[in-house]
């Protein structure tokens, strides 16, 4: 085993596991807002791939091309999904934690259902973007230019994430998610914050789905390929910490990656469900969620 | 909300009602006759059972109008032997989980009256499907199933017209020898690699056993979780082992990525010999494009075999009417020829009843010209399977499936980069 | 100051439920007798099955609000011990099925240990990772067969062996009986200290401790109830089924379907698991048969919109359509 | 200093972070008084009473219940110890009827249902909930839940009663009826120890003070020399009204 190929595996582990991460910030972002983990966050990215692939196929708009606009759908996307189900579950007075858990998994099904509706059940890719089949190559190392792009652009998503979270809106968000009746009492409208949440929520997977299509199969079940890996990312991280999903994120993608190379393929989860159970142990709220 | 709540509860009583007691009516003289046919219909694997589902529409219209395929009932008008009755499918979606087959495949059973039950594209649904059919005496027509275990199970109502892996595995280990006595070119090592599922395993073992009963050396055996997110460093593996032939067994999904990520890494292997399954889906040509060229496959199904099976154009051309325009390919012939099978035994035994069905059925003697199927032809064994399907491999050239082995049934030479 | 115990509300709405429950389960033993269908039948096991796993998943989930997402594991568990024990030793799995529940319990311990420590959905996720590294493994193990799974022959009608050749009714007399112990579990523990203490836990865990309750054994008390239940009624589903693989008794879309009942039900309820599983899996089941056939995801929308309606329309569960009270005030215990 | 003290403080230091929670603090608590724990926001109160309660374990110093430490155990061991609690932020559990509520006290002292259900009964009737005894506690009053709270307390058979703020936030009519609780508890010798930090409220019910600031003991004493005492007055109303 040739050090070039470690470093090949380890950097195309890295790639991934920036992909992973900015699905993951979605979620997490929700959750940290306001404790709903979404079961149905993986549909999402399979509703963005969609989005990709139909609006290439009838304008041949490139999907590199596509990204505001996708990501601007999906933030609609989000907002309606908080109006339409996500206020309603906070808003009963039993069993607050059940119920948004299996309305989010029926949202899922529910999703899944209507995409092979809408689109049929088969597989579909883009093979002829800007970036498909193109490779980068650094010295020995050779790395396809989808993937490579696909880590660029998460990793910008993460920086104006960051930057959001600086901004008043970010301050705001901060706010609710610390004291979430208190604000109300300072002139901050909770439901209109829940609902941009939701709303930048879902316009991130969305650009992660963009950037997914470029490579990536689309099928209405591709979602549940991501969605698991981005649960493990968002609790290894720390639910609501954005750092926490961009580290936990780069770490999945490295341990997987390097499972698969020194162990077997087939264990590679496995790999990173063990780093996820031995951090539990030490840190129950994960790397960077507080305690 | 509680009145939504309400509405959707008595919508939920009454589509119980309606599913539950509510008995399909059966029409009057000649009736038709109902064959159960179990598919994943959702989920994963349903771009296949779709597919599947059209196949056998395409043979039952080929069986019940009057389109003149040559070929064994392609006259049409019914079935002859009991008055020209219709054939007509009830499909079921087994949603790839083996206790939802078993239950549909018992409500089609005791609810449909079917008179047999295809299917079912996954070993683990045939396994319950199969179990069930033998309980009820129902004919289970195992149309693209290829795993050897289904025939092993002692079940006296299971037929299988199409090869099992052994035989598919057989033949790919044959074309290797053939091919390396042809040009000089042996294989001396293959790769595997294949998802860890009932299909995936079962396939490499074969492939283990039979390459080391012909001295080929097998430098990686790499097994991979389905659907997984990512297959570069499975890619990366199969570069590193560079063998003369890598082997994968896998379904679609899987299939695409796995000729990306071979690309990405810069890894053109010298040959690919799939095990069927995802590689001959047209979802993966269309997704992997030009990466596709000189890929081969085991099959039991050649297109291009015109020449010798002169049915293949007409069912084709009905097959992409009913399907979007898709082409016939291994898995949807073998569910056309698996309905066509089944009618010419109800022809014969002129009776539905189950044991005059399985008589006929253990009887059956097609020779291969009068199906789509490049076979010597069909004839059960004890076990219910079928003896005379012989495989052929199929090489993707110049944008279509090619036969390239038998020598004799080829209509291609294949493209061989192995030992250049 | 008076201190005789005289019959209070929860000492006649215990004996009620007693009450009603022996009607039900004389109803349930009579109601497949007009009812000839096979299939409908076959979904009447289904339906007890999915009543009993869910009453079992309530313990731990309902009771003691540790929203598992895990339980496959434990039903994997019954179904590969029972289906071992049968195939490679020819231990009956009318013994088979208590090694499972034993098996079944013995995991959930095993799952507890370190989970419980987490909290709300950290502990949710957690569970669900832990079946999904279990799944992952079994599928790479050869001793059980690995991917391929195992196939339980058929070889002779009889009761000690559980096998019926094409009858459903004695199977669905195995299942109501399963259904009922699991219920009468319930129903014990509910009125027992545990079922008090878990209700605390799941309401405050603070208050509880001020109480002298000691919260993490009565969670892995709850844990290892709820793991022998789920853990029998996956041998019995290997038995009725007659094949088992690692997707099909060990996947994530199961362990949601064993807390689904109790959820739409109502969780924490005695009631809820039965009337979930009573509107879900025929439900499910019909929609899969009515719908399915056609391919196209309606059958998945129904089913889906089914389950966020329940979710959102009764959050308290089917139960409160009943007028009984909801046990389950609560919110996701968030306090390890 | 107390003839007979149930329960003993003895040095107890607490820091959370920088800040100083409790500094150095002793007092002993008298068999079957009620002894009020009073001091301004931040005094330390909380903390040394979750202390006693065995919720949080002090960085130096002892807490003995008749002789025998109970600091460190957590909570548990200190209710089986026979401390008993209230919580200033009202905890019950809100899904049980009053009587589930204080069976799981009862639970503390019995095994099986009966008995628990018996005792649960008594203690209901005790502290005047028997009409709502099979009401769901998230349906109750704020004052009968702090009710609801004692009651749970003394299901668990305690020696000591810990009441955390009961009385604040009440009528003066709830108020009067609390402390006719209180006296009833103590009436049933157990021993009582309150936190307020309003002490107009407390001074007529309690037998004596211990008054702290910022972290330390400032007075002990009869509420009258408590409340003449001039460092108190400093601590509470500022250096101006120091006489």
């Amino acid at each position: 085993m040739t050090a070039s190929l470690v470093a090949q595996v380890a950097i195309g582990g890295l790639l991934m596991g920036l992909v992973y991460a900015l699905v993951a910030a979605g979620l997490s972002l929700i959750f940290g807002l306001m404790d709903v983990v979404n079961f149905a966050h993986g549909e999402l990215l399979m509703l963005a791939m969609y989005a990709v692939f139909e609006i290439h196929a009838a304008f041949g708009l490139d999907p590199l091309l596509q990204l505001p606009l996708v990501a601007a759908l999906l933030f609609g996307i989000g907002v309606a999904i908080y109006r339409l189900l996500i206020a309603r579950a906070l808003g009963v007075r039993f069993n607050t934690g059940m119920v948004q858990i299996f309305v989010t998994f029926g949202l899922s099904i529910f999703l899944v259902g209507a995409a092979q509706l809408a689109f049929g059940s088969d597989f579909r890719s883009i093979d002829n973007g800007v970036l498909s089949g193109r490779t980068v190559h650094l010295g020995q190392i050779v790395l396809p230019l989808p993937q490579v792009a696909a880590g660029l652009v998460c990793l910008l998503a993460f920086a104006a994430l960051m930057a959001i979270s600086r901004t008043e809106f970010g301050q705001a968000l901060e706010a609710t998610r610390e004291d979430r009746d208190a604000v109300a009492l300072i002139g901050i409208d909770r439901d209109r914050i829940f609902s941009l949440g939701w709303g930048i929520g879902a316009a991130t997977v969305g650009i992660a789905g963009v950037m997914l299509a470029n490579f990536y199969y689309i099928s209405p079940t591709v979602g549940s390929n991501f969605a698991l890996i981005a649960y493990v990312t968002v609790a290894l991280g720390g639910f609501g910490s954005l750092a926490g999903a961009l580290v936990a994120g780069l770490l999945i993608g490295l341990v997987e990656a390097l499972t698969a190379l020194f162990i077997d393929p087939s264990l590679k989860q496995v790999g990173v469900f063990a780093i996820y159970v031995a951090v539990l142990m030490f840190r129950p709220r994960g790397l960077f969620g507080r305690l | 909300m509680i009145g939504f709540g309400r509405k959707l509860l008595l919508g939920a009583a009454l589509l119980g009602m309606a599913g539950g007691f509510a008995p399909r009516q059966a029409q009057a003289a000649p009736p038709d006759i109902l064959i159960g046919a179990v598919y994943p219909l959702s989920g994963n694997a349903a771009p296949i059972g779709h597919d599947a589902q059209q196949a056998l529409e395409t043979e039952a219209a080929i069986i019940n109008g009057h389109h003149d395929v040559p070929m064994l009932l392609g006259k049409g008008g019914g079935l002859p032997g009991l008055g020209g009755a219709h054939v007509k499918l009830i499909f079921a979606d087994s949603q790839n989980n083996p206790q939802i087959a078993q239950s549909e495949a018992q409500r089609l059973i005791t609810q449909d009256h079917v008179v047999a039950i295809i299917g079912s594209y996954t070993s683990a649904t045939a396994v319950t499907i199969s179990q069930i059919c033998n309980r009820y005496r129902v004919p289970y027509i195992s149309a693209e199933n290829s795993a050897p275990s289904l025939s092993k199970q002692g079940l006296t109502w299971f037929f299988r017209p199409s090869p099992t892996d052994n035989d598919f595995t057989k033949a790919m280990f044959d074309f290797y020898a053939a091919i390396g006595k042809k040009t000089g070119r042996p294989v001396h090592s293959v790769a595997i690699i294949h998802e860890n599922s009932v299909f995936g395993t079962d396939s490499a073992r074969i492939q283990t056993a039979m390459a080391k009963a012909a001295g080929i050396k097998v430098l990686t055996d790499i097994s991979y979780q389905a659907s997984t997110p990512s297959l570069s460093v499975e890619a990366e593996r199969l570069r590193a082992a560079n063998a003369d032939v890598v082997m994968p067994s896998s379904y679609t999904s899987d299939a695409i990525l796995m000729v990306h990520a071979m690309h990405d890494a810069g890894y053109t292997p010298k040959a690919i010999m799939a095990q069927d399954a995802g590689f001959i889906d047209p979802a993966f040509i269309k997704a992997v494009g030009p990466l596709a060229e000189g890929v081969m496959s085991r099959s039991s199904f050649s297109i291009d075999a015109v020449k010798t099976r002169p049915a293949i154009p007409a069912v084709d051309a009905l097959f992409k009417a009913h399907d979007n325009g898709k082409e016939l390919n291994d898995l949807t012939a073998r569910e056309v020829t698996a309905l066509q099978v089944l009618a010419d035994a109800l022809n014969r035994a002129k009776s539905t009843k189950n044991t005059a069905l399985r008589a006929a059925l253990r009887t059956t003697d097609i020779p291969g010209a009068e199906t789509i199927m490049p076979w010597v032809g069909i004839k059960f064994d004890k076990t219910g399977q079928n003896i005379e399907g012989n495989p052929v491999i199929l090489q993707y050239q110049h944008g279509q499936w090619r036969t390239v082995f038998p020598f004799a049934v080829a209509t291609a030479p294949a493209i061989w980069n192995v030992g250049k | 100051m008076a201190t005789s115990p005289r019959p209070n509300a929860i000492t006649r709405r215990r004996t009620r439920e007693l009450v009603v429950g022996a009607a039900l389960l004389v109803v349930l033993a009579l109601l497949p007798l007009p009812i000839a269908g096979t299939y409908l039948r076959g979904l009447m096991v289904l339906t007890l099955l999915y009543a009993g796993l869910a009453q079992g998943w309530n313990i731990l989930g309902g009771y003691c609000g540790q929203i598992s997402l895990g339980h496959a594991l434990y039903f994997g568990i019954g179904a590969y011990t029972s289906t071992l024990l049968y195939t490679r030793l020819g231990i009956p799995p009318t013994l088979g099925l208590f090694a499972g529940a034993a098996l079944g319990a013995l995991a959930a311990l095993a799952v507890g240990w370190p989970c419980f420590r987490l909290s709300g959905h950290y502990y949710a996720i957690a569970t669900l990772v832990v079946g999904l590294m279990v799944l992952l493994l079994v599928q790479n193990w050869g001793f059980v067969n690995a991917a391929m799974g195992i196939t339980i022959p058929f070889r002779t009608e009889s009761w000690v062996q559980l096998q019926f050749r094409v009858a459903v009714l004695p199977f669905y007399y195995v299942m109501l009986g399963y259904a009922a112990i699991a219920w009468i579990v319930a129903w014990v523990v509910e009125g027992s200290r545990w079922g008090y203490i878990w209700r605390a836990v799941k309401d405050d865990v603070a208050a509880a401790r001020s109480l002298a309750v000691r919260v993490f054994p009565s969670k892995m008390a709850a844990a290892a109830i709820s793991g022998a239940i789920v853990g029998a009624g996956g041998a019995l589903y290997a038995q009725y089924v007659g094949f088992i693989d690692p997707d099909s008794v060990l996947g994530l879309s199961l362990s949601v379907l064993i807390a689904l009942p109790a959820v739409v039900g109502g969780v924490g309820t005695l009631w809820g698991p039965l009337l979930g599983a009573a509107v879900l899996i025929p439900v499910q089941q019909l929609s899969v048969a009515w719908l399915g056939s056609s391919g196209n995801g309606v059958d998945l929308m129904i089913y889906g919109a089914l389950i966020m309606g329940l979710a959102l329309a009764r959050p308290q569960g089917l139960v409160s359509l009943f007028g009984v009270r909801s046990q389950a005030g609560g919110e996701v215990v968030d306090d390890a | 200093m107390t003839p007979d003290p149930i329960l003993r403080i003895c040095n107890v230091s607490k820091t959370f972070g920088t800040v100083a929670a409790n500094v150095d603090v002793s007092f002993d608590v008298g068999r079957g008084e009620i002894l009020g724990l009073i001091g301004p926001n931040g005094a330390g109160k909380s903390s040394l009473f979750n202390a006693i309660a065995g919720a949080e374990t002090p960085d130096a110093g002892e807490i003995l219940l008749e002789g025998k430490r109970i600091s460190g155990l957590g909570a548990v061991a200190c209710t089986r110890a026979g401390i008993g609690r209230t919580f200033q932020v009202v905890r019950s559990f809100d899904s049980m009827t009053v009587l589930e509520n204080v069976m799981v006290g009862a639970f503390a002292r019995h095994a099986r249902t009966r008995p628990a259900m018996a005792q649960a009964l008594e203690v209901i009737a005790f502290c005047g909930l028997v009409p709502r005894a099979d009401v769901p506690a998230h349906a109750l009053t704020p004052p009968e839940k702090r009710r609801l709270e004692v009651a749970r307390a003394l299901a668990t058979q305690p020696s000591v009663l810990l009441l955390d703020e009961m009385l604040t936030g009440l009528t003066p009519t709830e108020a009067q009826a609390g402390m006719r609780l209180v006296r009833d508890v103590r009436a049933r010798g157990i021993t009582v120890l309150m936190v307020e930090h309003v002490m107009e409220v407390l001074l007529p019910l309690i037998d004596r003070a211990v008054v702290l600031h910022l972290g330390r003991k400032l007075a002990e004493g009869s509420p009258a020399e408590v409340v003449r005492n001039p460092d108190v007055i400093r601590a509470y109303l500022g250096d101006r009204y120091v006489a």
